[in-house]
């Protein structure tokens, strides 16, 4: 700091002196959970936004319905979530005048991926999980980084909460460490998809600031997407 | 990412206008009442006049909490020193109490004060003690973040020799202009006329017309 | 990185009917590098009293030590066992005596009380703000992924071999999801006529 | 804690031995370790017969609640009471502190301690330590002189006034007292006044939350109404997490016997 003369100026705050910093991002908040079936997939979002220790919105839908097939969760700086997302509806628009068809699961998936690559040295501050039925009608659910990184699961949670949630699905969807023969290992059913999904968001609700107000579940099956909503807390 | 927002941080400050005037026989105080931290309005009907012995006020503005310590220290030591002697604290004796704390401390406080009161010896005086410590007696002073506001208004409208009531009229016009324009200022203009007699408390809020006036009414003092 | 995190570890302590459990995990590191996995982060102070301390290795044994310096001097001078109640006091002076040098840890104290038998929990942050719920209590680099997993598995009067199974997997799950905890743990089960030790089977990366 | 035997028992007061090698360790690129903090709202107001105090109950380090019902209500002397927002060890040390203090000057002095007492020895203390003990506080309570209500700044500054909030709730239950409080309210109009401040706190502040704790101080008693309101309650899990006995893997297990067992045993005396 030498170099710069700074060292002449006192160490207490001299009035002023301001530095206004501007930062492009800010945490909005919310968290997502998608597990996928056999012949379904289940994704959950919270709908609180808020920054800071304020509350912007008590019913923000978080879940983006892409297709009939597939719906994308993003959580992270809302302004990020929108503007991506309103990018990928329009890519998946111009593919289906360009091929006379809608994108799958899975090609969507990789768009994403690529779309946010593009922006790899200014990232949308986003976390985002895509669920959808693959083309063959099989559940699956994609996980991303800030700067597109793509990874196929059967399970994830993300956003706030993220960390919260995770380890909760390893043991009750993937039944980790439950010490059980891969026999015994009961198949994952619809309801009991649900279940988790909203059991895991009145944890998160418990113990994640940004995280409450009201849970809105996507079911998407081969005949539809099914939407329900469960009450939260609302500190 | 956890909220930077914290309020802990943020120190009070009597980010203020006050004033103080001479006049024969007595002085004229004023303030404005907010109290801010930050942008926040931490107290919005604060008492920045404050007694310091029976005929000796102090006018507080900067830090809140640097100027009410040294208010109750220099309270404290000239009450002692009112005891030991059984005569009233000198204006200037106080003015030099407050000076020697500001100067001494001037690298970790954030005071300006300024003191007026009314003794046997001299009458009515005002005494200012700015933010570095130095300590001056003036027949007219302002200070805080809103005096720089009015040093125009008070340059063209102050005349040495002005009776009681064109005091009071001139501190609550300086003052009320300081509250329009400053931010950190605001609330209601309090005034303090100090004479042989004690002290006579006014305040006006901050109404269009500015004259809605209650006498003797009860304040919340610090 | 938090000093917190230096060293890696995680402990938890939960209440069950008339007994508590603490679990602690084996890993002790250096940032990424794990240097032996061995490493409890629970003591046994007392007989129906443990102390969990995660955070930066140095200081939980010295915080360790000094604690029973001061536990050993009480009992000598009362004549009286120390209950977890004023042990936890106690602790929560000493952290806050330190409130600006502090030690890096975490502390969880899990027992019951010597003459009631009822079950305390408390944990604290570093300066020795004591919190003492009751249901569970978490600390180390893994608590959010313990907060999710104890509040979703937790529920009041559980038994204490339903506490245990409900312990342990709050635990493995978690720290499976930290890559600065676990490399085993060991469970302890206090009730009033036993303490019961297991150490359980976890994955090793 | 002094005894002969033991002269290595450190002093009471603030300990700084830790500082250089944290400031060592600081400077090595390590972030600074977060304490808990009482994000808060903190209320009280004055009324007909006394003071009301008001608070909520969350604690949290950072995005995580650490505690779901924490008292911010604090016990001073029998007629004072004093809520308290910021970092929660000094606001609960600092309280617990005061209150010693008051109780040896009530003794002393054997009178009721005044609450501006209260009120110069934590406004001293704040000072002293210069707003790095980071306590903000809302002291009430009433005395021979009537009701008071004090508002404390980390800082060492203090507002007396008729009704005040702190913490980060604190605007969304000002609001509130703006817009209904006056004199003289009964007090079942002022708990529901505290009560409607505190849970606008609760709901709007994310720093804020969970149940509502109440405090009201009269002229001559005292009612603490802790969890007052039971604001917000955990949801109803749709599954049961129950584990079949041994689903964790043990690897061993050892069992330490706590009974202990008296066997009265006769030995026979030897007789000459």
């Amino acid at each position: 700091m030498n170099s710069f003369g700074i060292e002449q100026f006192p160490d207490y705050k001299v009035p002023g002196v301001q530095h206004v910093d501007f930062s492009p991002y800010e945490s909005n908040g919310g968290s997502i959970v998608a597990i996928a079936g056999d012949d379904f997939v289940v994704i959950a979002a919270d709908t609180r936004l808020s920054s800071g220790y304020s509350i912007h919105s008590r019913d923000q839908s978080k879940l983006f319905e892409m297709s009939s097939k597939t719906v994308l969760g993003s959580t992270g700086c809302w302004c990020d979530t929108l503007s991506l997302t309103g990018l990928v509806k329009v890519r998946m628009q111009m593919y289906e005048h360009t091929h006379m068809k809608t994108m799958t699961t899975d090609a969507v998936a990789q768009m994403l991926s690529i779309v946010m690559y593009n922006r790899r040295f200014f990232p949308y501050y986003v976390s985002n999980i895509l669920a959808g039925l693959d083309k063959d009608g099989k559940g699956a659910v994609y996980s991303y980084d800030p700067i597109g990184h793509c990874e196929r699961a059967t399970y994830r949670a993300g956003g706030t909460a993220g960390a919260l949630l995770q380890p909760v699905l390893d043991n009750q969807i993937g039944y980790k460490n439950q010490n059980l023969s891969a026999d015994q290992l009961p198949p994952l059913t619809k309801e009991r998809a649900v279940a988790v999904a909203s059991d895991t968001f009145i944890s998160a609700a418990e113990r994640d600031i940004y995280t409450g107000d009201s849970v809105l579940i996507n079911i998407i099956t081969a005949d539809g997407i099914e939407e329900r909503k469960l009450q939260l807390r609302k500190d | 990412m956890g909220p930077d927002f914290d309020f802990t941080d943020t120190p009070v400050s009597t980010g203020t206008t006050i004033m103080a005037v001479e006049f024969d026989g007595g002085v004229v105080i004023g303030a404005d009442s907010r109290t801010s931290s930050g942008a926040y309005v931490a107290n919005r009907v604060t008492d920045k006049l404050t007694q310091i012995s029976d005929k000796i006020y102090c006018c507080r503005s900067g830090s809140a909490a640097d100027t009410q310590a040294i208010a109750d220290i220099v309270a404290y030591s000239l009450n002692y020193h009112r005891n030991q002697t059984n005569k009233e604290p000198l204006v200037w004796e106080a003015a030099s109490e407050f000076r020697n704390f500001c100067y001494n401390y001037r690298d970790s406080l954030m005071a300006g004060i300024i003191v007026a009161g009314w003794d046997e010896e001299r009458g009515g005086q005002v005494y200012s003690v700015p933010l570095g410590g130095m300590l001056t007696h003036e027949a007219c002073t302002i200070g805080g973040s809103g005096s720089s506001y009015i040093y125009g208004f008070v340059k063209e409208h102050y005349r040495l020799g002005m009776e009681m009531e064109e005091c009071i009229d001139f501190v609550k016009k300086a003052v009320q202009h300081a509250i329009f324009h400053d931010g950190s200022s605001g609330g209601v203009v309090r005034i303090g006329i100090i004479t042989k007699d004690g002290i006579e408390r006014r305040l006006f809020f901050n109404t269009e017309s500015g004259q809605s006036k209650i006498e003797g009414s009860q304040s919340f003092l610090v | 990185m938090s000093i917190l995190a230096y060293n890696g570890g995680c402990v938890v302590a939960m209440r069950g009917k008339d007994c508590v459990a603490i679990a602690t995990d084996h890993r002790f590191g250096v940032q990424a590098q794990t240097i032996s996995t061995d490493f409890k982060k629970v003591f046994h102070i007392a007989p129906r009293m443990f102390l969990g301390l995660t955070g930066l290795q140095t200081d939980i044994l010295t915080v360790r030590d000094r604690l029973m310096f001061r536990k050993n001097i009480y009992e000598t001078k009362e004549n009286r066992e120390m209950a977890p109640k004023p042990f936890s006091a106690m602790l929560s002076s000493f952290l806050y005596e330190h409130r600006f040098g502090p030690y890096f840890i975490e502390p969880v104290v899990a027992g019951l009380d010597p003459k009631t038998m009822k079950p305390f929990i408390c944990n604290m942050d570093l300066i020795g703000c004591p919190n003492e719920p009751d249901d569970f209590v978490v600390a180390g680099t893994c608590a959010e992924q313990l907060y999710g997993m104890c509040e979703t598995l937790w529920r009041p009067d559980l038994e204490p071999d339903q506490l245990f199974e409900v312990i342990s997997q709050s635990m493995v799950n978690a720290f499976d999801r930290d890559a600065m905890s676990g490399w085993g743990a060991t469970v302890y089960i206090i009730e009033k006529d036993k303490i019961t030790e297991r150490s359980l089977k976890t994955r090793m990366d | 804690m002094t005894l002969d035997s033991a002269p290595d028992v450190p002093r009471a007061g603030f300990n700084f031995d830790n500082c250089r090698r944290n400031a060592a360790l600081l400077q090595g690129g390590f972030k600074p370790p977060t304490t808990t903090k009482t994000g808060t709202t903190i209320v009280g107001i004055i009324y007909k017969d006394g003071v009301i105090l008001g608070a909520d109950t969350r604690a949290t380090e950072g995005p995580i609640v650490s505690d779901k019902n924490c008292a911010k209500i604090h016990y001073l002397a029998k007629n004072i009471y004093c809520c308290g927002a910021g970092t929660a060890a000094d606001t609960e040390m600092t309280t617990d502190l005061i209150s010693s203090q008051l109780e040896l000057h009530r003794l002393n002095t054997e009178r009721q301690v005044p609450v501006v007492c209260a009120n110069n020895i934590l406004k001293q203390m704040l000072f002293r330590y210069q707003g790095h003990i980071s306590a903000a506080l809302v002291l009430g309570g009433v005395d021979k002189n009537g009701p008071h209500i004090y508002s404390i700044h980390p800082h060492g500054s203090s507002d007396k006034l008729p009704y005040a909030t702190m913490g980060s709730g604190c605007l969304a239950a000002m609001t509130v007292f703006e817009s209904r409080w006056k004199p003289d309210l009964s007090e079942e109009e002022g708990k529901l006044l505290v009560r409607d401040a505190i849970a606008s706190g609760i709901f709007n502040d994310l720093g804020s939350g969970s149940n509502v704790d109440l405090c009201v101080i009269r002229k001559d008693s005292t009612e603490y109404l802790r969890n007052y309101e039971l604001a917000n309650k955990k949801g109803e899990r749709q599954i049961d997490y129950r584990f079949k006995k041994g689903t964790s893997a043990t690897l061993h297990t050892t069992i330490k016997d706590l009974l202990i067992t008296e066997k009265v045993q006769v030995v026979p005396m030897e007789v000459s």
